[in-house]
């Protein structure tokens, strides 16, 4: 797309929308949100600006290995901090009674792994809409997709 | 009367009954690959519908501890998180659904079931 | 430690599922060991798991640490452990033959993503029979049907493609209905643990009974797509005739009955067992079971294509399965649980031993497999203990389950059933017979492509499977010692 | 008892190996053999011949043993019920008589099967096959006589196709699917016995039984008679052995014959006497069902032994008479069978011990006819009794041979078969004496007239291969090993027919020790006098009536009429039974398709009238609507003509009226003068006039104004109307298309080979008139929107089911 006015409206935009993303993800246990939603709009927040400049700008922000990469990164960054719980004597995916630290209610830092686990599932969420709209936008579905 | 007024009350999930019907007669109906692909999805978001109202309680607040609030004041939370994974599996099964079209739609250049019937039909014939 | 195995099973194959993308060009060739050392690790878990569960009974692993209402629970009771461990003996086996045959069925670039998919279906496969808990067998069930779609359209001819399509479209529909009816379930009982929602189900049978039978017929509905039973396997034929042989081997070994085994489980372990005194719900099953083994078998009988013959086979076995749940006694339920393990053997063997015959003579077509057993004789040997097998000529697996399952039919006064088992046995023979004849004796046709050697790699698995079956065949003892615990639901 | 000092009693079990390793030591030269043999032929066949030496020799080890008891040896998880193998004297009589015709068949074979060209397959399959034969005879529980039994068809299979040309490979098709179809029908029996009865064990069960009520028992009963005799060849479960027979070797029938029949005897055996026959003699409920099935199966034997002499009567290859032969002698020990069952409690040791001889004896001479055939084939190279002929110049010892062996099988006094044959013969008379009854007269007669027909055939055969003219066939020399087996068993004959006591009292009659016979009546047998005047005049007797049956019948040269070929149990019975059954079958699949089908096409058919009928509604209320809109149209221009014509007619008043009022104004101006209020007023009045008359103008413009306007919009409403008309009726149309271009598209595709896929619509073309085309291949539907429409339906019934269930539950 050429609209100088769309890209001009999007070069603003897009750190707001990834701004609100990462706020939305950081906030999913004190808010509504969360890993899935603030992905999400991280996610579309790199369709937009790929949209509206063009898809090799957007796959040179973040290319397509990184993305995958990430994209399996957050699997196993999820699973590791499953894995923590085991580590710590207790059971998958512990978190309270693993005694992990829990700051005052209402604080980022009360929800122990919470938070690290909305991350890697908002780097997941995220990186997999990004893949996924390349993937259907050059035609090439590798249908590899999955949660 | 009593069914109407019945209805009247759950609205919500008579709603998501006839959205699923809609959902599930769109992916019978049409031949069209991507119209059956948003039929499912009409299905799917009548049933998250319909899982969401089960947890709704009117007037209810998000369900984020806050001090001095009691607990029957809040929504029941947990069908909004199950529904949450609900819709990214959704979402993987369309875009993995889409993902199938696009390559359907290039070895068949049609997105129409029928078309794409006759076309085998007539090549192994 | 121990306690914590399942566990750790269901991620480590996540785990190893997440890194396979990352592996890049140089660590590819590490891929295949990676993935094989998980799956005999899954695998050794899984036996130590049937010890555990023998010598201290069923457990349960609450995840998070939450306790069932509130968290996640997996129960690993001793049906739990057996399907564990028929998935992944099974999957070990077929991996092994995979490693070899799948790099001239799709590119090479794909094949990490094959086993992200293959490892992802194992792990959801064993989620679902472990789970305690409906909306977790919800989201294993739409993971391995992502996955499963995923093995077959990851060979991209049209077929493929189309046939996953069909796939997807219906399985989705069949979640769909599961899901619907777990929202039914936790409408009326709040719950979603099996236990709680048993424990609430008989209470809630007089206050809402439509809502019941809604959700019962949801589940029947949505897993028999699943699991292909007759009315419902139409897109079975396609999905598995024109899949990679290894995936058609899993899919038609493994990922059809892991749905019976979860309908087993919601049937009795969490509906009332009143419930079905008044509702003719098994009679359903039944029904469809006896349609699907004679029509999986009339159908098989006029194939051309072999794996196509072997899908509709499948349809046929699947309605032992079926017939075994539906006729509800103690013996039945165990011949149609241990048709589950005896049916993955000789099935996948079979797929395998179809795709080492494509593999080396590029022949599909049934009229052109005459002659085939002189050139490929321990192929064919295998192929003929596995239709032996299907026949249920004793001595191999095939005939431990239809005993079972005749015994059981006859327990309950019921021959009318033992007579069609052995109608389809008879069926079985017509179809499966000939081709070993002709295989063996049949005058030779001069083979129309280049023959290629079988490699030992890929040999190896199908005659290990055809071991088994013969092995099994002699000493069922500790599966079925096994699922004689199981059935005690 | 005569021989309880000589064997051990039947309580004492002795445990050894011996009898596994009897049944495994022939399956495991069979794979060494399997495996070395492919590359050298020619030792085969002499490795071959030890093995079946070896056997033989391991099956004569068992008998010590067998002296202290009955041998036994179980493995206890195998197959989920336990492998058990038990020996008694009967099944060692069965095994010695099997294992020696294999040794004998092996050591011919070695040097006959040059002249089919050395299959290789033959040895390794010959051993595995003895090996389960073995195995049939030596379990001790139904499952491992299932598992030898089946493991037996498929080997055997494998001989029954040796030579591997269309016809063989015809028969053996028939031959497995009956062996299948048998094993499966004999499932069924096992599972229903092991349900009543709770366990497997070959062993008086009838008290464990007695739950069961009498049909039960006779359905059970029934399985395993089917089940037993295809292997036997039980008359109309023959039709299988003729065409083996016909398209095998002669080593290959000789084992079949000679031993293999021998295997579903002995199952008949086992059930009817053993199994279904109460452990004490005390009357009651079971006894008699004894004694009914007993009955029957009497009658049966009849019906083969009959059947079978006649249709080898009337035979022309060697091979086929002899088959029908075989089916023959079936007959003499079924009948012996029945007979025992039917005498149960008092002669049952007559028929039964003439039963177990007559197999043995079978085993003996008929091993030895098809080795004479053999010998005929590899020496004039065919087998068709008219283009044989003087053999008995040629050679001398062969005609030797058969003449023995033709006066055994015949019963002439002397030889073996005259000793079992007298012994059932006397079990018929016995049973006379105890029931009486004409049937049992008549069946007496029916005996003595197949003993007739049997030495008629063989007279037959005689005459036809050994006298009259020379064959044309060239004559080469044989081996004098193949004659050596002919020798061993023409001794046997010659000894069992002229010492038949040894035989009788220390083997038949002992092993009535695993029975609940009476003991007098085995006595009784022990004391017959085999060559006393009665027994003697019988067998006269059927000597005097055979050449009475014989002479007329060369005479008028009716052996060489050929049956019709209709006129089989075969062509008259199994095959329409067999067809009927694929048609059912394959029937309902496509019954159900082509309802799905036809619900399809009659789905579309009925939308496509409907959219014809929409389409000419819509085009008679379009036609309706112009014809109105015409009318209106007209009505709307008269109105203007006729407003014109008063427009005209007010503007012409108008103008006079104006000049009028001209008139009148010059006529005033002239009178203003005069009378100008008058004027003045006046021209108020004619300016009045004009007003109105310009009102009156406006209105009537108006008026045909909002006129032209309605009429306008009529008649964009009607060309709108007509529009939707013709667009929905062009949908319509299009919609029509489609389903009819689907309909062709379908419809044009040719029906027939080829690929399943998208074609179940192909039928469509077949649905009127014909019945439908009979391709399965086009059984499977594969249009994706067909499948969701399947679901929802299936969803719909199930939902309904449950709902007309659920009724109940709310009153739960």
């Amino acid at each position: 797309m050429k609209d100088i006015v769309i890209r001009t409206v999007c070069r603003v935009i897009v750190p707001f929308v990834q701004v609100y993303g990462l706020y939305v993800i950081f906030h999913g246990h004190l808010s509504p949100g969360g890993g899935f939603a603030g992905g999400a709009i991280l996610g579309s927040s790199m369709v937009l600006f790929a949209l509206s400049f063009h898809l090799e700008a957007g796959a040179q922000k973040l290319g397509h290995e990184t993305s995958s990469y990430l994209e399996s990164g957050g699997g196993i960054w999820y699973i590791l901090i499953g894995l923590l719980g085991l580590a710590l004597g207790s059971n998958f995916l512990t978190n309270r009674a693993a005694g992990l630290g829990f700051g005052l209610p209402g604080q980022l830092f009360s929800g122990g792994m919470i938070f690290l686990l909305s991350l890697g599932i908002g780097v997941k969420v995220a990186s997999t809409m990004f893949t996924l709209f390349y993937n259907l936008s050059e035609e090439e579905g590798s249908g590899g997709d999955h949660q | 009367m009593e069914i109407i007024s019945r209805l009247l009350e759950n609205y919500y999930y008579f709603v998501s009954m006839v959205l699923f019907i809609i959902g599930i007669h769109t992916m019978l109906t049409h031949s069209n690959l991507i119209k059956k692909v948003i039929g499912m999805n009409i299905m799917d978001t009548s049933i998250f519908l319909f899982f969401v109202s089960i947890g709704y309680r009117r007037g209810g607040m998000a369900p984020i501890i806050q001090p001095g609030v009691e607990a029957e004041m809040y929504v029941n939370p947990l069908p909004s998180a199950l529904i949450l994974t609900g819709i990214v599996v959704a979402v993987s099964v369309t875009a993995y659904a889409l993902s199938l079209i696009v390559e359907l739609y290039k070895q068949y250049g049609t997105c129409c079931a029928n078309e794409i019937a006759q076309i085998r039909a007539r090549e192994e014939s | 430690m121990s306690l914590h195995l399942p566990v750790i099973s269901i991620a480590l194959l996540l785990l190893a599922s997440f890194v396979m993308p990352l592996l890049r060009r140089g660590a590819r060739a590490a891929a295949l060991p990676f993935t094989l050392s998980v799956l005999g690790a899954v695998f050794t878990v899984s036996l130590y798991l049937i010890y555990l569960v023998e010598s201290r009974g069923a457990f349960s692993y609450h995840v998070g640490g939450w306790p069932p209402p509130w968290g996640v629970e997996l129960y690993i009771d001793h049906l739990a452990v057996y399907m564990m461990m028929v998935l992944s003996s099974i999957c070990l086996v077929v991996m092994v033959y995979g490693a070899r045959d799948l790099y001239h069925e799709i590119r090479a670039e794909v094949m990490s993503w094959y086993y992200t998919l293959y490892l992802l279906l194992l792990a959801s496969m064993i989620g679902i029979a472990l789970t305690n808990d409906l909306f977790t067998l919800f989201v294993f069930l739409e993971i391995s049907t992502i996955s499963a779609c995923g093995i077959i359209s990851i060979k991209k001819d049209r077929e493929c493609i189309e046939a996953s399509f069909k796939y997807l479209i219906l399985s989705v529909l069949g979640s769909g209905c599961v899901l619907l009816g777990v929202a039914m379930i936790y409408m009326i009982t709040g719950y979603l643990n099996y236990d709680f929602v048993a424990q609430e189900l008989p209470q809630a049978i007089a206050e809402y009974p439509y809502n019941i039978l809604m959700a019962l017929s949801l589940f029947i509905v949505g897993f028999s797509v699943k699991s292909a039973l007759f009315p419902l396997h139409i897109w079975l034929p396609d999905a598995h005739s024109s899949a990679p042989s290894p995936s058609s081997a899993v899919l038609s070994g493994l990922v059809i009955k892991i749905y019976a085994a979860a309908i087993l489980r919601l049937l009795f372990r969490v509906f009332p067992a009143e419930l079905f005194e008044v509702v003719p719900v098994l009679d359903i099953l039944l029904f469809l079971s006896v349609l699907a083994v004679m029509a999986g078998s009339i159908f098989a009988m006029v194939q051309e294509d072999i794996k196509r013959m072997l899908a509709y086979s499948s349809i046929a076995q699947i309605g032992f399965v079926f017939m075994g749940i539906g006729l509800f006694g103690n013996r039945a339920l165990l011949g149609g649980l241990v048709h589950i393990f005896n049916h993955a053997l000789m099935k996948s063997m079979l797929f395998l031993a179809a795709g080492l015959i494509i593999y080396a003579a590029g022949i599909r077509n049934i009229r052109d497999l005459r002659g085939i057993g002189v050139r490929m004789p321990l192929t064919m040997g295998a192929f003929a203990i596995g239709a032996f097998s299907m026949v249920g000529i004793p001595g191999t697996n095939g005939f431990i389950s239809k005993w079972h399952l005749a015994l059981g039919a006859l327990d309950l006064g019921r021959p009318f059933f033992v007579a069609i088992i052995l109608l389809s046995s008879l069926l079985n023979g017509i179809y499966y017979l000939p081709i070993v004849i002709n295989a063996f004796f049949g005058v030779k046709i001069e083979p129309r492509s280049e023959h290629r050697d079988v490699p030992g790699m890929m040999l190896v698995p199908v005659l290990i499977l055809a071991a088994g079956v013969i092995f099994f065949g002699f000493y069922p003892g500790p599966i079925l010692a096994l699922l004689e615990q199981a059935i005690v639901l | 008892m005569a021989a309880s000092e000589l064997w051990g009693e039947a309580t004492n079990i002795v445990l050894s190996w011996r009898p596994v390793a009897v049944v495994l030591f022939p399956m495991t030269a069979a794979l060494v053999l399997a495996v070395l043999g492919v590359k050298k032929k020619r030792h085969i066949g002499f490795w071959a011949a030890v093995a079946g030496c070896i056997t033989f020799l391991l099956v004569l080890s068992l008998l010590p043993l067998l002296r202290e008891g009955v041998v036994e040896h179980r493995f206890a998880d195998m197959m989920g019920l336990g492998l058990m193998f038990r020996v008694d004297l009967l099944g060692f009589i069965f095994a010695f008589l099997m294992s020696l015709a294999w040794m004998l068949v092996l050591v011919y074979a070695s040097h006959y099967l040059q002249v089919e060209g050395f299959p290789v397959f033959y040895f390794p399959f010959a051993l595995l096959t003895l090996g389960s034969c073995l195995g049939v005879v030596l379990t001790g529980d139904l499952v491992s006589l299932f598992l030898f039994f089946e493991l037996m068809t498929f080997s055997s299979f494998v001989l029954v196709i040796t030579r591997r040309d269309r016809p063989a490979m015809a028969a053996g098709k028939l031959y497995l699917y009956m062996g299948v179809a048998g094993g499966l029908i004999l499932l069924f029996g096992i599972f229903a016995i092991f349900n009543a009865a709770g366990t497997v064990e070959i062993a008086p069960l009838m008290q464990e039984l007695a739950g069961v009520e009498k049909t039960g028992l006779g359905i059970v009963f029934g399985c395993f008679f089917i089940g037993f005799g295809i292997k036997a060849g039980v008359v109309p479960l023959h039709f299988w052995m003729p065409k083996a027979y016909g398209a095998g070797p002669a080593v290959v029938n000789a084992l079949s014959s000679g031993a293999m029949i021998k295997a579903g005897v002995y199952g008949i055996l086992r059930v009817l006497l053993l199994i279904l026959t109460p452990a004490s003699l005390e009357w009651s409920e079971l006894y008699s069902f004894a004694l009914s099935s007993g009955y029957w199966v009497m009658w049966i034997g009849l019906l083969t032994m009959v059947a079978g002499a006649l249709l080898a009567l009337f035979q022309g290859h060697i091979m086929r008479l002899l088959a029908f032969s075989s089916i023959s002698q079936v007959g003499y020990m079924i009948t012996g069978l029945g007979a025992a069952a039917y005498l149960l409690g008092a002669e049952e040791a007559m028929g039964y011990s003439g039963a177990v001889l007559h197999a043995f004896n079978h085993t003996l001479y008929k091993t030895a006819f098809f080795l004479i055939a053999g010998i005929i084939f590899y020496r004039a190279g065919t087998l068709e009794l008219g283009k044989l002929g003087g053999l008995a110049k040629k050679m001398p010892l062969l005609t030797a041979f058969f003449v023995l062996a033709a006066l055994g099988i015949a019963g002439v006094p002397g030889l073996n078969g005259y000793i079992s044959k007298t012994l059932v013969h006397d079990a018929l008379l016995e049973a006379y004496k105890l029931y009486g009854g004409w049937d049992i007269y008549l069946a007496e007669k029916i005996f003595v007239a197949g003993s007739a027909l049997t030495l008629c055939y063989y007279l037959k055969f005689f005459q036809k291969a050994f006298l009259g003219e020379e064959t044309r066939a060239r004559i080469r020399s044989a081996p004098w090993l193949l004659y050596a087996p002919l020798f061993v068993l023409g001794l046997f004959m010659l000894v069992v027919g002229l010492q038949p006591g040894f035989f009788v009292e220390d083997f038949v009659l002992a092993s009535t020790y695993a029975f609940t016979f009476e003991p007098y009546g085995i006595e009784h047998v022990a004391r017959l006098d085999f060559f006393s005047y009665q027994p003697l005049a019988a067998a006269l007797t059927v000597i005097i009536t055979a050449v009475a049956i014989y002479v007329p019948l060369y005479r008028w040269k009716l052996f060489d009429r050929e049956l019709p070929a209709w006129f089989s149990v075969e062509s008259m019975l199994m095959l329409p039974a067999a067809r009927l059954f694929y048609q059912i079958l394959c029937r309902m699949g496509v019954t159900l398709d082509h309802s799905v089908n036809r619900l399809y096409f009659g789905v579309g058919g009925k939308f496509l009238k409907f959219c014809r009928y929409v389409g000419s509604f819509d085009s008679n209320l379009d036609s309706f609507f112009e014809q109105s809109s015409r009318k209106v149209y007209r009505l709307m221009e008269r109105s203007r003509e006729l407003d014109d014509a008063l427009n005209e007619a007010y503007e012409k008043t108008g103008s006079t009226a104006r000049d009028f009022a001209d008139r009148s104004s010059r006529l005033d101006g002239a009178l203003n003068r005069a009378y100008e209020s008058t004027g003045r007023a006046a021209r108020g009045l004619a300016d009045r006039t004009a007003h109105f008359d310009k009102a009156l103008d406006k209105t009537y413009a108006a008026t045909g104004r909002a006129a032209r306007n309605l009429a306008e919009k009529t008649t964009r409403f009607d060309r709108a109307l007509d529009k939707t008309y013709e667009s929905s009726s062009k949908t319509a149309q299009k919609l029509a298309g489609k389903t009819l271009r689907l309909e062709r598209v379908e419809v044009k595709e040719p029906a027939p080979t080829a690929a399943p896929d998208g074609r179940e619509k192909a039928e469509a073309g077949d649905r009127k008139g014909r019945r439908p085309a009979f391709n399965p291949l086009e059984w499977n539907i594969k249009n994706i929107n067909f499948d969701q429409l399947l679901m929802v339906l299936m969803l719909g019934i199930v939902i309904f089911i449950l709902f007309y269930y659920g009724r109940a539950l709310v009153d739960l």
